[in-house]
């Protein structure tokens, strides 16, 4: 099983290598492996519908509860078919359709990643796992929608899918670390076993908003479906195949999937057919406004993953039993119609409703799988899509009257999207089109045929997908489920709701031009609303960061000084005064005797010169006697190292100061009055803190110091009398190694910066 | 004892000449004749100290110290004067108004230097 | 002995005051240049004086070193000052 | 004692503060240098004054018997006086180099990286 | 613009001090002093020597490139450190040999050596800076 | 010769500073006092040296006179409330000639009455003084060129 | 035997003097830098042998018993800093060799580039405060210098920036750690831990640990004191950049996180909500300026800043898991960001330009150096199973623990962003079409060292996520050693602990 989900990994970073063994046949030798896969899948499915799923587990990061843990059940089946399956079909469509395009290596390389990504997910039974898998679909989709990236359309787009399934995905993050936090496992069927105690925790409704923004995003449920009609800029293969077939389902897959954990509650119930009605109406309608076959294709998409949405969320047995009917139809005629928009629109150059007409006559083939794809699509027998029309009808009748209505209007609009695209470009006349279209090589008919063929075979023999579509079903529900489909059910309740939808269909299909017109005022409230709130979201997010930056970042050294000094000096006074014990500073004023206050005038005073100086040799000056105050307090009190060190440091700090301003000029006065009052106001807060730090310092002592150990050993060990010179080069003669290294760096730094001067020659 | 009378003497002159010279240096009009003051009995008044100094610790190590200290001085505090007085005059710091002569005013023309 | 020394470190702080005053008002470079100049030498005696106070010669290290830095001190000042008044500033 | 270094250093602190936010390059560094001194006055002072006894072990003794000023605190200033040292001389001329190829020292015109 | 007086007396105090310099370099484990004060003195007087001269005049007392001197006092530091390593001891722990000549008892140690790879850094970075800042001007 | 004057003298100073005045300190003094000067090798010239010490001692008592004499007019100055001082600069001839001579002249000067060296002149044969008491700049160049020169010159030659 | 904890701090000095020695003969230089590189590898990876089999190890530089001398310390998040940084150094050692121009080399970058590895050796290892200030000015200093060597305009501008904030840190720094002493009586960061548990104000030590933290906090570029970074990390040569962004700015953080778990617990929850909320603003304002920027380098540096933000949230949720989460993610971090900065020296090659407006098309000419940058950039913003993924997995988890749900939130959100930027470099460098005017050149000598150098840590990136394993159970030792320092102080201060 390891071997199954990573070998795609594996062969997709072999892809372009092995492509150039042969470039001509590529997208048949790719698509044996998701072939052979296929084949492996299927040899498991007597298993599987037998009620022993496969379940296999291997560590990968125990100490993160991550463990590459996959399960092999009917819904895990079902998907890793459609994905292999569809693959296949995909992949030797595209060698032919993307054949001469100089990225056609780097589309296998990401195609067969994203396989692989994809079933990665639906095998998963670690939570973690999943969400890695799923995070790589979302990634690999992102290649691929921007495939074709010297287009602007195209980045943009990939970014938009990027973004949503990407911002969904991040959720669903949270969530799944939420649910194992909560359920004490990243085993789905741990926690499916245990969901009292996920359901009863009073976080549960988070873990759902978390789970839902992911499932929603990535299966474009309203309203965050605006960026599947826009990922059209895809090649026509990828949007057949990830944005009809596998990606997009992957939501509804975690739906599925987790509604053993999450599902049953009445918030589940509520939200999920509620967002899950709400799109499926809402891109219906939204569809008949289209004009590129891609895009009537993509919003009917949208408008299936909300049926697919709203039944998982109505959860009866009825209810999943049709998910899973309607899934299996979806993907066979979707992808279909997928491949054929893309034939017709790499024959004829176009693929606007509007230009194309009477394509049966050059394009037979094509029109044939065409036609049994939207007659699926349409739910007319004897097509598969038929049966699953009705399998939706009669969950939703064993509900309410409202998910009914819904669901009949949404298949009536259907109807009719699926006649625009799957039949009108292959009625009527011939029209004039940029290129003269006739029938593709085998390779690209191939997909939407053999599609077709099963949607046939299926209709007519339901039994066929019967057990697998059941066991599907049964895993969702987590118990035994026998289905029954048939093509005939009698005349029943079910058949005619069929014929009123068909009815309206016709209807509507006839009056589209009236009806759009009819009901355009919708039409702005319900396409420009997410997509319009994207283009908002960017512009705000780069006004925000643009506007941050300008105010933050903004240059003015001085404001970087201020912010920080302010910062510092708030935070600190807040943190003594609230938590500090003023009360320990002892004031000692009767111990200072003349020449110590002189000396402290002499360096207070000399520091206010050294602000006031209005000439830089003045300035130098009095900070020259601020040093030598400073030289001359270590006199005072018993340091004359540390005298002799500063009194020669600040001579040779002032005569640098000379030589390098020597040439600088006048000082001149920049600020402000009320500029400077705020900048001394600053300096004073910070200059009071210091205050305040030393005299706490000098009246606390929790510890004796460890000085001591120094006096007594100093001569005794370090050999030497003069115990500061013992320190620096003998008990902390490391801190003296860093310093010199210091100063050494500093010497080399100066000789460096003044002779190397790249910056001056480049200017002259 | 006697050693003692000396050596506290001799800190209280070299006190009383480094006083005079930091007096003088406040009281004196012009920069050339500040630095007369500046010079000369801060200059003695160290030496009277070291010699203090040395009165005080009877060691030889302090002793040599002394006497460097008192050479170094001696050594230096003409030069410094010099150099100072020189760059003052080359500045063109003005003189006081009771001077009566300047020999060297055809070497330099002196530029101001507003400090 | 000692209290002398420190009543006369005394007298000394209140010299030290008068330089100041003229370091400040200058009025030009050079004029604050002697004043530190003799801010310095200064610092030589009280560093004497300290030493008898505080009984400790090691004082006299310190009195030696002040009194090169301020040699060096002032002849790089006044070597400046001249190249200053030469380039015209 | 303390009470009125610890106003030094609040007020060294404070002018280096102060100075450090003025436009021109000069004054940046001369803050910079005041804080320096700030750091190391009260890294002196905060560990406690000891009037004028080095720690130096006399000759003929061991170890120290009676109260020295704490030898810790000023080898640590030593070592943060010689770094900040280093450091400085090599901001003054980073100062310098900035001022020559800018063209002034004016700070608010050497903000191009940010904006 | 040079002076007569200053020349002579910068090559006077530049002998004194540096012997002065030694001085403190060496007693500075028993009494005020060591590397850092002895370099900084040397430092300074050739400061004052290159100042009185010009700084051409002040290279030709130096054996090597500053940054040379800059090296091997790091060298002379960081490997009095070493000599304990390959003892065994942790790095840095002092090694003391007592050397009777004259029939005076000298300690010689590993403390010593590392307080004159901190004389030749100083000695060393301060002449760096004097140079390259002063042949800068000159350039100018 | 010079050098070894020199030597000898730094081993003896080096003794001295250490404070132990012992044939190690001598010979380290030597040693060290060896590598200086010829680390200065440059700065020396060929001199005499015995003679001059008799010399010398004459030189220092005058220096000495003079000195005290210079301060106690300082202090009358400074002290009294008025000036009665008549300030100038004075240009004296120089008949000394090595760096030396005219250095320890111009530093004598200094320290001595209210006279203080402000420069040389480029050919080195003018020294110009400031002087605070300028009553008869004739009568003042003639005293200093017949003291203080006159001995520096034997001194130093 | 226990010198090799101090081999990290040694072998660079040496090797730095050593240049400086042969300062006329470069290609010595690079040879001994080279070398010493190697061997400060191989030893970093024995020390983090050592410390993972064997416990903290601890040394007492000159044999001075602790609390007195200094102690060099490697406790496992020490010892991974110091393996780290041993792969980055040898990365960027190589990358040098093939990037960086004669002038440059001429002019004392082997030996300024081995002291700035001595000095973040040095922060590592160290267990002393003062000791850590030292090495903190040594780092800082070469650091200083490298931004500026060559003296380009916007080196010089950048460098005053950065050079000022950092040393008003370092002012603080050094008055925290007099008053720290002054109080406590110690040096040694154990003995401090000890000597700071029982104290009758335990709110001077809170205030005393603010000052810690806008030291650490200027230095580890968190908001509001960041503003040093963005000024002036995209103005040195690439590999200097690949160096500060990668490693540098991690040696603040180590030093927050190194403080704040082992001396200033008396208030929890004052001092760590502060940090809390300070990483979570942090990572938002740096993740907003990276979207705000159109330059290549400058726009990671904004990331720099935002993905500290996400190193103090760790620190601030202050778990063992967090702990762990945080060390796993600034190892991550130095290796990935380090890599595009790399990254980006090599479009430069190609097109002579950093302004993502004037690149392009680099995707269709170079799509291995793509991949490449893909490999980081996506690691950086966190797509599994890269290594940035479960960095961020791991802080995520531990910020749900605690329920901390809007930290959590904006972490993601951060995350989200931090993709977003990623792409934008990404259409905008290597989808777009070249535009028109841009220039392509040849790439020159040095260009094999240079990718050399960018799959080594995109491989890095990969191993550290789908092998994350043997990495994150490193990083938990290490969290684990952060949250209960007993160990620690036993290890610096032998059985008695404490003084
Ligand atoms: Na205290
Ligand atoms: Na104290």
């Amino acid at each position: 099983m390891l071997i199954v989900v990573l070998s795609g990994f594996v062969l997709a970073l072999l892809a372009p290598t092995l492509y150039r063994l042969s470039a001509r046949w590529s997208g048949c030798v790719f698509s044996l492996f998701p072939a052979v896969l296929a084949l492996w899948f299927l040899s498991h499915m007597g298993e599987v519908v037998g009620g022993h799923g496969l379940r296999f587990t291997y560590p990968w990061i125990p100490a993160m509860g991550l463990e590459l843990s996959f399960n092999l059940d009917g819904l895990g089946l079902l998907f890793a078919l459609a994905i292999t399956v569809v693959g296949t079909l995909i992949i030797t469509y595209a060698g032919s359709y993307l054949h001469g395009h100089p990225s056609l290596p780097r589309f296998y390389l990401f195609i067969l990643m994203f396989m692989a990504s994809m079933l990665g997910v639906v095998l998963s039974d670690n939570l973690i796992a999943l969400f890695v898998f799923w995070e790589l679909t979302s990634v690999t989709s992102y290649f691929l929608i921007g495939f074709e990236h010297d287009k602007d359309t195209a980045r943009a787009a990939a970014l938009q899918a990027l973004i949503v399934t990407g911002t969904g995905g991040l959720a669903l993050m949270a969530g799944v670390l939420l649910m194992g936090q909560i359920g004490g496992s990243f085993e789905i069927s741990a926690l499916a076993a245990d969901s009292a105690a996920v359901q009863g925790h009073r976080l549960y409704p988070l873990v759902l908003a978390l789970v839902f923004a992911g499932a929603f995003t990535k299966s474009a449920q309203v309203p965050f479906h605006f960026w599947l009609p826009s990922a059209m800029e895809a090649p026509t293969p990828v949007s057949a195949y990830l944005h009809s077939a596998t990606m997009v389902k992957a939501g509804v897959y975690l739906l599925a999937r987790l509604s053993p954990v999450l599902g049953g509650s009445d918030i589940w119930l509520y939200v999920v057919t509620g967002f899950g009605a709400a799109t499926m109406l809402a891109s219906a309608y939204q569809a008949l406004y289209q004009t590129d076959l891609k895009k009537i294709l993509a919003y009917s998409t949208v408008s299936v993953l909300g049926t697919l949405t709203m039944l998982l969320g109505l959860g009866s047995k009825y209810a999943i039993q049709a998910a899973m009917v309607f899934l299996m139809a979806h993907v066979l005629y979707k992808a279909a119609l997928f491949l054929v928009a893309g034939s017709i629109d790499h024959e004829t150059g176009t693929r606007d409703v509007r230009q194309l007409g009477g394509l049966r006559k050059t394009m037979p083939i094509i029109c044939a799988g065409a036609a049994v794809g939207a007659l699926s699509m349409a739910g007319l027998p004897p097509f598969f899509g038929f049966i699953g029309k009705e399998a939706l009808y009669e969950a939703l009748t064993h509900d309410n009257v409202l998910v009914t209505v819904v669901g009949v209007l949404t298949s009536m609009l259907l109807f009719a999207v699926a006649w625009l695209a799957g039949i009108r470009p292959f009625s009527g006349e011939e029209t004039h089109t940029p290129k003269h279209p006739h029938d593709p090589p085998w390779t690209m008919w191939l997909g939407p045929v053999f599609l077709g063929c099963l949607s046939v075979l299926f209709g007519l023999m339901p039994a066929l997908p019967e057990k697998l579509l059941s066991a599907a079903a049964g895993s969702v529900l987590a118990k035994e489920v026998h289905m029954h489909l048939a093509l005939w059910h009698g005349f029943n309740a079910l058949l005619v709701l069929s014929l009123v939808t068909f009815g309206l269909g016709v209807l509507v299909y006839l009056n589209l031009a009236k009806l759009q017109k009819v009901t355009e005022f919708a039409l702005p409230a319900v396409r420009c609303g997410p997509s319009h709130w994207y283009a908002l979201w960017l512009r705000f997010l780069n006004w925000s960061a643009v506007g941050q930056t300008r105010v933050l970042q903004n240059g003015y050294l001085r404001l970087y000084l201020a912010t920080i000094m302010t910062v510092t000096a708030v935070l600190a006074w807040y943190t003594f005064l609230a938590h500090g014990d003023a009360g320990v500073i002892e004031f000692n004023w009767g111990d200072i005797g003349v020449h110590e206050w002189v000396l402290g005038l002499v360096a207070l005073a000399a520091a206010i010169a050294t602000v006031r100086a209005k000439t830089f040799l003045r300035a130098v000056v009095a900070l020259g006697v601020v040093g030598y105050s400073v030289a001359l307090f270590f006199v005072l009190y018993g340091a004359p190292d540390l005298a002799m060190t500063q009194f020669l440091i600040e001579t040779l700090s002032l005569i640098l100061f000379v030589f390098v301003f020597y040439y600088m000029p006048p000082f001149k006065r920049f600020s402000t009055r009320p500029v400077m009052a705020r900048h001394a106001a600053i300096g004073a807060a910070v200059g009071a803190l210091f205050t305040l730090l030393v005299l706490v310092a000098t009246s606390v002592q929790w510890h004796p110091t460890i000085s001591t150990y120094f006096s007594q050993n100093s001569y005794l060990m370090g050999q030497g009398r003069n115990i500061v010179n013992v320190i620096l080069v003998d008990f902390r003669g490391f801190d003296t190694l860093g310093e010199i290294t210091v100063l050494a760096v500093a010497g080399i730094g100066v000789y460096s910066l003044i002779r190397l001067r790249l910056g001056k020659r480049r200017d002259s | 004892m006697v050693t003692d009378i000396i050596c506290a003497a001799f800190m209280i002159i070299g006190t009383a000449f480094m006083f005079l010279g930091c007096l003088g240096i406040l009281r004196m009009p012009d920069l050339l004749t500040r630095m007369q003051t500046a010079t000369k009995p801060p200059t003695l008044g160290v030496a009277c100290l070291m010699v203090s100094v040395a009165l005080y610790f009877p060691d030889i190590g302090v002793t040599v110290r002394v006497l460097a200290i008192t050479l170094f001085v001696f050594l230096t505090a003409p030069v410094s004067a010099h150099m100072i007085g020189r760059a003052g005059y080359q500045v063109g710091v003005k003189f006081w108004k009771g001077t009566v002569q300047d020999d060297l005013k055809d070497k330099y023309r002196g530029t101001s230097l507003d400090s | 002995m000692t209290t002398l020394a420190f009543v006369l470190l005394a007298v000394m702080s209140l010299g030290i005051v008068l330089v100041f005053i003229r370091l400040l008002r200058g009025p030009n470079i050079p004029d604050r240049l002697v004043a530190l100049d003799l801010l310095t030498t200064v610092g030589v005696g009280v560093a004497a004086l300290y030493g008898i106070a505080f009984d400790e010669p090691v004082y006299l290290d310190v009195a030696i070193v002040l009194a090169l830095v301020a040699f060096l001190g002032t002849v790089t000042f006044s070597r400046y000052i001249e190249k200053w008044a030469h380039h015209g500033d | 004692m303390e009470a009125l270094l610890a106003i030094v250093i609040g007020v060294l602190y404070a002018s280096g503060v102060y100075m450090l936010m003025r436009r021109s390059i000069v004054k940046l560094i001369i803050g910079l240098a005041l804080l320096a001194h700030g750091a190391s006055l009260l890294v002196f002072t905060a560990a406690g004054l000891t009037r004028a006894v080095p720690p130096v072990i006399p000759e003929g003794a061991k170890a120290i018997t009676g109260t020295v000023a704490d030898p810790l605190p000023q080898a640590l200033i030593l070592t943060a006086i010689v770094i900040s040292f280093g450091v400085q001389a090599f901001a003054m001329v980073l100062a310098y180099r900035a001022y020559q190829t800018v063209g002034t020292d004016d700070l608010d015109d050497m903000k191009a990286t940010d904006t | 613009m040079n002076s007569l007086i200053l020349r002579t007396a910068s090559r006077f105090l530049l002998i004194l001090l540096f012997q002065f310099s030694i001085f403190l370099l060496l007693r500075g484990h028993n009494d005020p002093g060591g590397g850092f004060v002895g370099g900084l003195v040397l430092a300074a007087a050739l400061t004052l020597y290159a100042i009185a001269y010009d700084v051409r005049s002040m290279r030709r007392f130096l054996p090597c490139r500053a940054q040379t001197i800059i090296a091997w006092g790091l060298l002379a530091a960081g490997g009095s450190g070493l000599w304990s390593m390959f003892k065994g001891q942790p790095f840095m722990t002092g090694q003391w040999a007592h050397v009777y000549i004259f029939g005076l008892d000298l300690h010689l140690g590993t403390p010593l050596l590392f307080d004159i790879g901190v004389y030749l850094t100083v000695v060393g970075v301060v002449l760096i800076i004097i140079i390259s800042l002063a042949e800068e001007v000159e350039d100018d | 010769m010079t050098v070894l004057l020199w030597n000898i003298l730094l081993a003896v100073s080096w003794a001295a500073l250490t404070g132990e005045v012992t044939a190690l300190s001598l010979a380290v003094g030597f040693v060290f006092g060896f590598v200086i000067l010829y680390a200065v090798r440059r700065l020396l010239r060929p001199s005499r040296y015995f003679e001059k010490l008799w010399q010398s001692v004459r030189l220092a008592s005058l220096f000495a006179w003079e000195l005290l004499l210079a301060n106690l007019r300082i202090a009358y100055e400074v002290a009294t409330p008025s000036h009665n001082m008549k300030p100038g600069v004075v240009a004296i001839p120089l008949d000394a000639e090595t760096d030396a001579e005219i250095t320890l002249l111009a530093n004598l000067i200094t320290l001595t009455p209210g006279t203080l060296s402000l420069d040389v002149s480029d050919d080195r044969r003018v020294l110009y003084i400031h002087a605070m008491y300028v009553d008869d700049a004739e009568e003042m160049v003639r005293s200093i060129k017949d003291g203080f020169e006159k001995r520096v010159m034997e001194l130093l030659r | 035997m226990n010198s090799l904890i101090a081999l990290p701090i040694l072998i660079p000095l040496f090797v730095g003097a050593a240049c400086v020695v042969v300062w006329r003969y470069v290609s010595a230089q690079r040879i001994l830098t080279l070398a010493g590189s190697i061997v400060y590898l191989a030893v970093a990876v024995v020390l983090l042998e050592r410390v993972a089999s064997e416990g903290i190890q601890a040394v007492q530089k000159g044999a001075w018993i602790a609390p007195f001398g200094i102690t060099i310390v490697a406790d496992m998040f020490s010892a991974v800093m110091i393996a780290t940084t041993g792969v980055v150094t040898l990365v960027i050692v190589v990358y040098s060799l093939g990037s960086m121009d004669r002038d440059r080399e001429a002019w004392g970058y082997y030996p300024l580039f081995n002291i700035l590895i001595m000095g973040v050796s040095g922060a590592f290892l160290t267990g002393d405060i003062f000791n850590l200030f030292v090495w903190f000015e040594v780092l800082l200093i070469s650091s200083f210098v490298l931004l500026a060597l060559g003296g380009e305009r916007a080196q010089l501008e950048g460098a005053i920036k950065y050079v000022t904030l950092n040393l008003v840190a370092s002012a603080f720094f050094l008055a925290a750690v007099g008053i720290l002493y002054a109080m406590a009586g110690s040096l040694n960061m154990a003995d401090l831990s000890v000597r700071l548990r029982d104290v009758a104000q335990p709110g001077l030590v809170t205030t005393l640990a603010i000052l810690f933290l806008v030291a650490f906090g200027i230095k580890g570029a968190i908001f509001p004191l960041f503003f040093w970074l963005p000024a002036s990390y995209h103005t040195p040569p690439v590999a200097i950049s690949g160096i500060f962004g990668g490693l540098l700015t991690k040696v603040g953080v180590y030093a927050l996180i190194r403080v704040f778990t082992l001396l200033f617990l008396n208030n929890v929850d004052y001092t760590h909500t502060i940090i809390l909320w300070v990483g979570a603003i942090t990572m938002v304002t740096g993740v907003l300026g990276a979207v705000a920027q159109y330059e290549f380098r400058r726009l990671l540096s904004f990331h720099i800043v935002s993905q500290i933000g996400y190193m103090v949230m760790g620190l601030g949720f202050f778990t063992p898991l967090a702990l762990s989460g945080t060390v796993f993610f600034i190892v991550h971090n130095i290796f990935v960001k380090t890599n595009l900065f790399l990254v980006s020296g090599v479009s430069h090659r190609f097109h002579g330009t950093y302004d993502l407006k004037k690149l392009g098309g680099l995707y269709r000419a170079h799509p291995w150096v793509s991949m490449l940058f893909l490999l980081s950039a996506f690691s950086l913003a966190g797509v599994p199973p890269l290594s940035g993924f479960f960095g961020k997995l791991v802080l995520v988890k531990a910020g749900l623990g605690l329920e901390q749900f809007v930290v959590v939130a904006a972490a993601l959100g951060v995350s989200l962003l931090t993709l977003f930027s990623m792409t934008k470099i990404w259409a905008e460098a290597f989808w777009k079409p070249l535009p028109e005017g841009t220039a392509v050149n040849a790439p020159g000598g040095g260009l094999a060292l240079m990718l050399g150098a960018i799959v080594t840590l995109a491989v890095l990136a990969v191993v550290m996520g789908v092998a994350a394993g043997p990495f994150f159970e490193l990083a938990q030792q290490a969290g684990d050693q952060l949250t209960n320092p007993e160990p620690y102080i036993r290890a610096v201060l032998g059985a008695r602990g404490g003084s």
